[in-house]
C-alpha cells in the first residue's frame, strides 16, 4: 500500500499482531519501513528474509514474508545460502549490531566481500537489546552498559567500530548508506536508503547495505524522545549519517 | 510455616524487581528462602512471573505447584495463574488491568491507577505488595520502606517517595 | 573427474574423498559450502571444479561456521546441500548442526575424521563417534551418521545420505576417516537420473500462493519446545526402526564376535577371516548406520557368543552403544587405536586370540 | 477545494511512546491517561478535521497505529 | 555485590550466577571471557563490575569462540581463567574446549544450560548433558562436569572447579541450568584467603632462566599421539578414582531408587520424602559429578534394588550412564521433561509410585 | 646477535633445525627476521609467540622463545589472553591470511579494535600452504588456486582482502605496515616494520601489524625467483606497501 | 596374485603420485586395488609414503604390514620402512640419497643422480617405478609410458621426454 | 685497509632456492649439482676472499644458511 498525500495505512506487509518491542524501539519503525518497501516494491511474496538472534527474532510474527531465524551472527551466511540456492527472491538479512559486528563480523564482512546479491539491514543501536543491555561493538566511549557499568572505555573495550567505513574499504559492495531513525526526516530517509538498497537487488545490481542508527529506549535509559535526541546527537557524532557507496563507486567524504 | 508466592505481570510492571525484593526481606528473618523468577522469554514485552518460597525447613524442591499467594497484575496472567491458588490461598488482583470475577479469596486493587495516580504507573507492584502484607505480615512494613528508600538513594529521591506512597496505599487497601 | 582412471567400462579409481564428492553430485546436490582442512581437501578441490561445471553452486566459505550456515540457507530455500570438514572443523559446526536438527532441515555433512582432541594429527582415527551419535551441539537430538569402510561405500553411502536427509528432514553425517577419505580403490559410480526430492512445502521460497511460513527453532510459547522435542523422539523412533543398517560376517555360527566400524570393520573382517582359517569360531558385526545403532541385533547377538570385541581407532567409544545392547548379557573387551595408528590384521587377530584363549 | 483526512489511532497497539505527539505542527495528538490492555497510556487525535495530512505522526508512529484516511 | 543482600552475619541472597560470578573472584580467579547469553547474563554483569574493581581482567569477547580462546591464552600463561555461556554458545566453545583438553590445559567455563536443539527456549533444561560428559569437541578427551542443585552449590562447585582444574590440568564445567542460574537462595560464601595455586612450570611465561617451551596439541612424530591420548586417559582414571561426588538420600535401605541430577536431583529429594512419607522405601542417588560419574556405586545400588527411575530435562542421556553402570541387573525406567518444563514434586512421585505398583 | 657492517651470523633466537618450509618460502625468511629483531631488542626471554595452525604451526622448533599453538583463527584471542594475563611479556601472533582473514577475521578486528598491545605478524601468501594451496581471501582475482581452479573470479567469490586498510578505519591500532619479501630492499624493509612492530610493544604503545607480502613458491607454481616477482609485482599492486598507520595516526595514501 | 608395495620418501618427491600411477595402471587389469597415501603431516618437507596392494581377490584390509616390494627414496625412509620387507621380497633402493648395506634382496639405483643428468631430480621416481617393473613385470611398459605422455600432454611435453627416459633408464637398470 | 670476510654456507641447511645467487653484485655465489641429504642442490660461494661483506646474501637466504664472519 502506498503512502501517498492522500493518506497512510499500516502496510500491508505488516501483520496485525502487536509488535513485542518496547515503547520507542526503533526495530518498530524499522519494520514497518521494511513493510512499506516490501508493498512499494511488489516483492514480499518473493522475498525471503533471515531473521537475527536479538530483540528482532520474533520478526516472523510481523513482516508478512517468507522468514527464517539464523543461528546469531550466523545471519548473512544464511542469507548467502538461500541466494544462492534462489537467485531470483529477494533476500535480506535484518541484524542488530551484536549479530553483525561482534559475534557475526567474519560473516558480515565476507558476504559483502563475495558481493553477495543480499541485502542488510542492519539495526545499530549500540547496545545488545534481547540479552539485557549489555555492551556492543558499537556501544559509544563512555556510555554505561550492564558489562560497561563504569562506561566503556576505549584503552580496554575499544572503541565503537563503524561498520559502513569498514565494508567501504572493499571492492564488490553496491550500495551502503548509513541512515539514523532519530526524527521525521530521519525515517523518510531510512524509508528512502531502504528503498534504494532493495530496488537494488531487484536489479540484480550486488550487495546493498543500510545501517539504521536506532532507539533502544530501555537500555539508553531514557525515554523514547530523550533516546531520538540520544540517536540524532551523540550517536550520529560518532557515526556518520551519509551514503558511503552508490552505484558501486565509493564517496568519500 | 511455608508460604509459597507467585507474583505474574507483563514485562515492564516491575515483577521481578518485586519478588527480589520481597525475597530479600525475607530472608533478613526466615531460615529458608527461595526466590525464582520465569522470564517468559529472551525478548521484550513478555509476561513475566516469579516464585518467592519462605520457609521454616529446608526447600526440597525450590518450585511450588500451588501457591499459599497469588499476586497477579494483568490480565494473561490472571487467566493462566489463578487455578494454582490454594484452596485456603489468597489472591492481590491489579483490578486496573485484569477482569476477573472476585471470589471471597480474591482482592481485587486498581494498583496500576493508584500508582498513576501517584506519579508513576511503575510503582504499582508496590502496591499490590503493601495489599499483600496487609493479610500476611510476614516482613515489617518498615523494612520495606527503608529498603525502598535506599533502593532509588541519590538516583531518584522523588520517585523514592512515589513508591513509598504506593506501597502505603497498597497496605491501606488491602487492610 | 580429476585424478579419476576408467577401469573396465564401469570401474573408476578414485580417493574416497572424490568418490563422495562425485556422490553427491550424481545425488543431486545445488550447492556445496566448504573450507579446507585435511584429510578431506580432494573433496573440496573436486567440487570447486565439478560444482560450476554442472551449474551448481560452490562457495569456498571464510570459515566452517559460515559454511554450515549457508548450508542451512540453502536447506531451508530447498536446496540439497552439502558440507565437509574434519574433526576441529567438525567441531565448530556444532552449533549449526544442532539448528538444523531443530528446524528439521536435510543436510548432508562429512566428517573425515582425524586424531585428536585439539589440533591432533592428520592421521585417520575414529575420535568422533559421542560428537556424531549422541549430539555434539546442544539440546536433545540426533542426526544419522553413516559409517563407511571403502571407497565404494564413501561413494554409495553419501548418494543415499541425500534421500534420508529429506526423507526424515535430519542431517546426515557421513563419518569417515583419513583412511577411507584418502584411500583409493576402482569403484562402481552410481548411474542412472539423479533421484527427485520430495516436495519441500515447508521450504521458503516466498510466499507466493501461500500464507508467509517461517523456519525457526525458538519456541517461546508454553510447551511449544516440550512437544517439538518429543515430535523429533518420534520421528528418531521411526528412523530407528526402518533404517538401522550393519553388516555382518560370519555370525550365524559365531562364538566370538567383533564389532568394529568404518576402516576398523574392514581390518576386523581380515581378522575374521584369519581365526576362522585356523578354526575360530569368529564373526564381524559392523554397523553401517551408527546411529540409529543397531541395538537389538547386538543384544541378540550378545546372548549368543561367549564374548564380544570392540575394536576402534579411539578410547572406547562405540564400546558404550554396544556395552548397552549386550546389556550385561556377555563380556566386552576392547581394543583401542587412540592417536592415528590403523590396527592391522595381526594386532586384531591376537586380541581375539587372547581373548579365546582365556 | 482542501482535502479532509481522518486520523485513526489503534489504541490496542498504541505504546505511549509520544513519539507522534511532537512532530505534528498543530499539534492535533495529545497523551491521554487512559490506559490499554497492555498497560501503555494511549494517545489520541483531537479535532480530526483540522488534520493536514502532513502524515508525519503516521509516519513516526513505530507502531503503524494511526492510519490517516483521506476523505473522498 | 550488586543484588546481594546480606543475611544475618554470613548469609547473602543471591541469584545462582551471582554466586557462581562471587565464587570465581574468591577463588583467584584472574582473567573472566565471556559473550551474554540468557540465562547467565547476572554472571557476565557481575564480573563486568567486580573484576576491574579486584584489579583482576575482565573481557566481554567477540563472541563465544574468542572467549575460550582468551581463556586458552590466559591459562596457557599460568592464570586462573573462567568463561561462562549457554548452550548454544557452548556448542561453539567445542573446538576451543578439546584444545584445552589436548593441550591439558586448566580452565573454568560455566553452562547455565537452556532448551534446544537449535535457539529452542531459555527455560531450565537438561539437554546438553551428553556434550558435556561424552566429549561435544572432537577426539578422545573429557572434562570435569560439577553438577549444581542450588545456589550454595553453585557458589562452592565453582570455588572448587578452579582447584580440580589446576590439580589435574584439566577444563573442569559447572553445568547448571536456568533454574540454578536464576534462582535466589541465601547463602554462606567461601571465606578466608584465596587458595593458592599449584606451581605451574609448564606455564608460559617467557623462557627466562630455561628452555623455550611450547603447549600445543599438535603430535605429529610417530606414535607421539596415541602417547598423549594414552596419558590423557591415564590422567582420566586417576580423576575417576579420587574424585567421583554423589549425594544420596536414603539409599541405605531403599528398595526403589531415583537417579537425577542438578535441579532434578533436588525435585527428586521432595519425591522421596514424600514417598517416604507414605511409606515406600524411595532412595535418592544425585551424581555431583557427571563425569567421572559414579559407576561403582550406582553399579552396587542397582543390585539392592527393585527398580530406578531416571529424571532428567531431556529426552534420556544420564539414563545411558545409569545404565551402563547397572549393566542389566535392574529394570532402568526413564521421566523425561524436554523443552522447558521442570518436573514438579508430584510428577516425580507419580512417576515413581506408578513403578512400585506395576 | 646483531647483523653488522662486520658480518651475519645465524641470529641466536634461531634455533639450529633445518625449517620446514619449502626451499624460497617466505615463512622462513620471515622467522629469521624475527629471530633477528627478537635479539635486537634483547626480549627473547620475555616474548610469548602465538603459532597458527598452517605452515607455521610448527614455529616452536625454530624460535627460541615460549610458543603456543592456537586454534585456527582464534590467534590474536589467544594472544590477548596472554597478554591480558601478563602485560609486561612481549606476546606475538604470527599468522597466514587464511588464518587471520577468512576463519580468524572477526578476532583479528576486535583484537585491533580493542588496541590489545600484541604485535600481529601477517604473513600473506595469497593462498592456503598448509592444505594444499586453495583460495585465500587474499587471493587476487584470476589466480588459479586448488579451489579457485578457473582462477579466482569476483563475482562470485569475491576480491582480495586488503586487511590494513581494513585495520586503518578503527581508532585503536597504533602501528599498521605494509611491507613485501620480494627483495633485498623488502628484507630490509620487513625487518624495520617488524622491528618497529616490536619497539611499539616494548615501549607499551598499543597494537602492531605488519602485513609481509611473501612468496609460496610451491602454490604460485613458480621458482622461487619468479615467485618473488609475482610478490613484488601482482601482488604488490593489489597490496600497496606502506605505512598506514604511525604511532597512532592514520596515514592516508 | 597378491602384492603389497610400499614406496617411500620426502615431501617433494613425487611418492604420492608414483603411487597413483601405479594404482591407476593396475587397475586396468587387475581386479582389486587399493591405494594409500600416508601424509607425514598437514605440512611441507616432512617424509611421504604410501602403500599400493594388488590381489585377484578381494582386499579386506586395505593396510599391509609387511610387503613384497618396497621403492624408499631417502635416508629416513630406507632406515624406517626397510625392515618391513616379506622375507621373499624386493626393495629398491635410490642410492643418491640412502646409505644402506646391500643384501641381495636389495636393489640399489642412482635414481636421482639419473634423473639429474635427464634434466629434472623430479623423475626420479619414475626411475625407481622402471627399476621395480624390471623384476615385477605386472603392468606393461608401454601403458606406463602412455600415461607419462598423457600426464605432461600439452602443458610440459620436455618433461613429458624426461620422464620417459628416467623410466626407461630404471628400467635398464632394474633389468 | 680493506676488510677480509669469509663466507660459509651451511650446506645442510641450504634448500636451492637460488635467492642468494643474483643479489650477490660481484656474482660470487653458484649453484652447484651437488645435493645435499635432503636432495637439494646446493649453493657454493667461490674465491671467497673477494667478498665485500655487503651481507645482501646473507640477508636474503631464507633459511639463514649463509654467514658472514668478518676476519679480524
Ligand atoms: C551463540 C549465541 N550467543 C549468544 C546468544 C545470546 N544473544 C541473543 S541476542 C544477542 C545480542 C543481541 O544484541 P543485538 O544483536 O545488538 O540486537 P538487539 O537485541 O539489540 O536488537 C545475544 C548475545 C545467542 N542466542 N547465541
Ligand atoms: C578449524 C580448522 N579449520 C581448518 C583447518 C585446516 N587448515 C589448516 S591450516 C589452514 C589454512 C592455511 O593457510 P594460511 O593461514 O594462509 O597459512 P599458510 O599455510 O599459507 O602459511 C587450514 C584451512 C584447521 N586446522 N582447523
Ligand atoms: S530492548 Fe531495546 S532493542 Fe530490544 S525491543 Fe526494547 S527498545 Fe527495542
Ligand atoms: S507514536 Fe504511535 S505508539 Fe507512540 S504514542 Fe503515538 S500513536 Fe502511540
Ligand atoms: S606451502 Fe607455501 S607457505 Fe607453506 S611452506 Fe611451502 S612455500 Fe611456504
Ligand atoms: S638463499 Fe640460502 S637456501 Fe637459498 S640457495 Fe642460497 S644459501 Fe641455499
Amino acid at each position: 500500500m502506498k503512502t501517498t498525500k492522500s493518506g497512510y495505512r499500516r502496510p500491508a506487509s505488516l501483520t496485525k499482531a502487536p509488535m513485542h518491542y518496547c515503547a520507542g524501539c526503533g526495530h518498530s519503525t524499522a519494520h514497518k519501513l521494511l513493510a512499506e518497501v516490501l508493498d512499494e516494491l511488489e516483492i514480499s511474496e518473493r522475498t525471503i528474509g533471515v531473521a537475527p538472534v536479538g530483540c528482532a527474532v520474533l520478526a516472523y510474527f510481523y513482516l508478512k514474508c517468507d522468514i527464517a531465524e539464523a543461528a546469531h551472527g550466523r545471519t548473512p551466511a544464511v542469507a548467502t545460502g538461500i541466494k544462492r540456492a534462489l537467485p531470483d527472491r529477494i533476500v535480506f538479512s535484518y541484524q542488530g549490531d551484536g549479530d553483525l559486528a561482534a559475534i557475526g563480523l567474519a560473516e558480515t564482512i565476507h558476504a559483502a566481500n563475495r558481493g553477495e546479491q543480499i541485502t542488510v539491514v542492519f539495526i545499530n543501536n549500540t547496545v545488545y537489546g534481547m540479552t539485557g543491555g549489555q555492551m556492543a561493538p558499537t556501544t559509544l566511549v563512555g556510555q554505561v552498559t550492564a558489562t560497561s557499568p563504569s562506561g566503556r572505555e576505549s584503552a580496554t573495550m575499544g572503541g565503537p567500530l563503524r561498520m559502513c567505513e569498514l565494508l567501504n574499504t572493499l571492492d564488490q559492495p553496491y550500495y551502503i548508506e548509513r541512515v539514523a531513525l532519530d526524527s521525521h526526516a530521519g525515517v523518510l530517509a531510512t524509508k528512502k536508503a531502504l528503498r534504494t538498497a532493495f530496488q537494488a537487488q531487484v536489479e540484480g545490481r550486488g550487495y546493498s547495505f543500510v545501517e539504521i542508527l536506532s532507539a533502544c529506549p530501555t537500555y539508553f535509559h531514557r525515554s523514547p524522545l530523550e533516546s531520538l535526541k540520544f540517536v540524532g546527537g551523540e550517536m550520529a557524532k560518532q557515526f556518520p549519517v551519509r551514503i558511503f557507496r552508490k552505484e558501486g563507486v565509493a564517496l568519500h567524504a | 510455616m511455608h508460604e509459597r508466592i507467585l507474583i505474574a505481570g507483563s514485562g515492564g510492571q516491575g515483577i521481578v524487581s518485586l519478588g527480589k525484593l520481597l525475597a530479600g526481606l525475607a530472608a533478613e528473618t526466615i531460615p529458608h528462602v527461595t526466590f525464582f523468577p520465569a522470564y517468559g522469554a529472551e525478548v521484550r514485552g513478555g509476561t513475566s512471573n516469579c516464585q518467592v518460597i519462605l520457609s521454616a525447613n529446608e526447600i526440597a524442591a525450590p518450585i511450588a505447584e500451588i501457591f499459599d499467594s497469588i499476586l497477579v497484575m494483568n490480565q494473561q496472567s490472571a487467566e493462566r495463574f489463578l487455578k494454582a491458588l490454594d484452596q485456603d490461598g489468597l489472591a492481590i488482583i491489579n483490578q486496573s488491568l485484569c477482569n476477573v470475577p472476585a471470589p471471597e479469596r480474591h482482592l481485587l486493587i486498581p494498583a496500576t491507577e493508584i500508582a498513576d495516580r501517584l506519579g508513576s504507573i511503575k510503582a504499582a507492584n508496590l502496591v499490590m505488595l503493601g495489599a499483600w502484607l496487609a493479610h500476611k505480615p510476614l516482613i515489617a512494613p518498615t523494612a520495606v520502606e527503608n529498603a525502598i528508600a535506599s533502593h532509588f538513594h541519590g538516583a531518584a529521591p522523588a520517585l523514592a517517595t512515589i513508591n513509598i506512597k504506593a506501597f502505603r496505599a497498597g497496605l491501606a487497601r488491602g487492610g | 573427474m580429476k585424478g579419476a582412471v576408467t577401469v573396465e567400462s564401469k570401474r573408476v579409481l578414485m580417493t574416497g574423498n572424490e568418490a563422495a564428492a562425485e556422490a553427491a553430485i550424481r545425488a543431486g546436490c545445488q550447492c556445496y559450502f566448504g573450507y579446507p582442512i585435511t584429510p578431506q581437501n580432494e573433496l573440496i578441490a573436486y567440487m570447486a571444479k565439478h560444482m560450476p561445471a554442472h551449474g551448481r553452486v560452490f562457495i569456498q566459505a571464510e570459515s566452517e561456521l559460515a559454511a554450515i550456515s549457508m548450508v542451512f540457507g540453502a536447506s531451508l530455500a530447498g536446496a540439497r546441500a552439502m558440507t565437509s570438514s574434519s574433526s576441529p572443523g567438525i567441531s565448530l559446526k556444532q552449533e549449526g548442526i544442532s539448528y538444523l536438527a531443530g528446524c528439521q532441515l536435510p543436510a548432508v555433512i562429512i566428517n573425515v575424521q582425524r586424531g585428536g582432541p585439539g589440533l591432533g594429527n592428520i592421521d585417520p582415527a575414529q575420535g568422533d563417534y559421542f560428537q556424531a551419535t549422541k549430539g555434539g551441539g546442544h539440546g536433545d537430538y540426533h542426526i544419522i551418521v553413516l559409517a563407511p569402510a571403502s571407497v565404494q561405500e564413501m561413494h554409495d553411502m553419501t548418494f543415499q545420505a541425500f534421500d534420508l536427509a529429506d526423507q526424515y528432514r535430519i542431517p546426515v553425517m557421513i563419518l569417515a576417516d583419513g583412511r577411507v577419505g584418502q584411500m583409493m580403490e576402482p569403484i562402481r559410480l552410481q548411474e542412472g537420473p539423479a533421484p527427485i526430492p520430495p516436495a519441500k512445502p515447508w521450504a521458503l521460497t516466498g510466499a507466493k500462493g501461500r500464507a508467509p511460513q517461517c523456519i525457526r527453532s525458538l519456541f517461546l510459547e508454553e510447551g511449544a519446545l516440550e512437544k517439538h522435542n518429543l515430535a523429533l523422539q518420534e520421528c528418531y523412533r521411526r528412523i530407528a526402526a526402518a533404517d538401522t543398517k550393519l553388516e555382518e560376517t560370519h555370525t550365524a555360527d559365531c562364538e566370538w564376535l567383533i564389532a568394529a566400524w568404518g576402516t576398523c570393520g574392514r581390518i576386523g573382517k581380515g581378522a575374521v577371516q584369519k581365526a576362522r582359517a585356523q578354526g575360530i569360531k569368529a564373526g564381524l558385526i559392523r554397523p553401517l548406520t551408527l546411529w540409529p545403532f543397531p541395538y537389538e541385533r547386538l543384544a541378540r547377538l550378545g546372548a549368543q557368543v561367549k564374548a564380544l570385541l570392540v575394536v576402534e581407532m579411539n578410547c572406547g567409544q562405540m564400546l558404550e552403544d554396544v556395552r548397552l545392547a549386550v546389556n550385561g548379557a556377555t563380556p566386552v573387551h576392547f581394543s583401542g587405536y587412540p592417536g592415528g595408528r590403523v590396527p592391522t590384521v595381526s594386532d586384531v587377530f591376537n586380541a581375539l586370540t587372547a581373548l579365546v584363549r582365556q | 477545494m482542501k482535502k479532509r483526512f481522518q486520523v485513526a489511532i489503534d489504541r490496542e497497539l498504541c505504546k505511549g511512546c509520544e513519539l507522534c505527539i511532537g512532530v505534528c505542527s498543530i499539534q492535533l495528538l495529545t497523551m491521554t491517561a487512559k490506559l490499554n490492555r497492555k498497560g501503555y497510556h494511549v494517545a489520541e487525535s483531537a479535532n480530526t478535521k483540522e488534520c493536514t495530512g502532513c502524515l508525519k505522526c503516521a509516519r513516526m508512529c513505530p507502531e503503524a497505529t494511526i492510519e490517516i484516511l483521506s476523505e473522498p
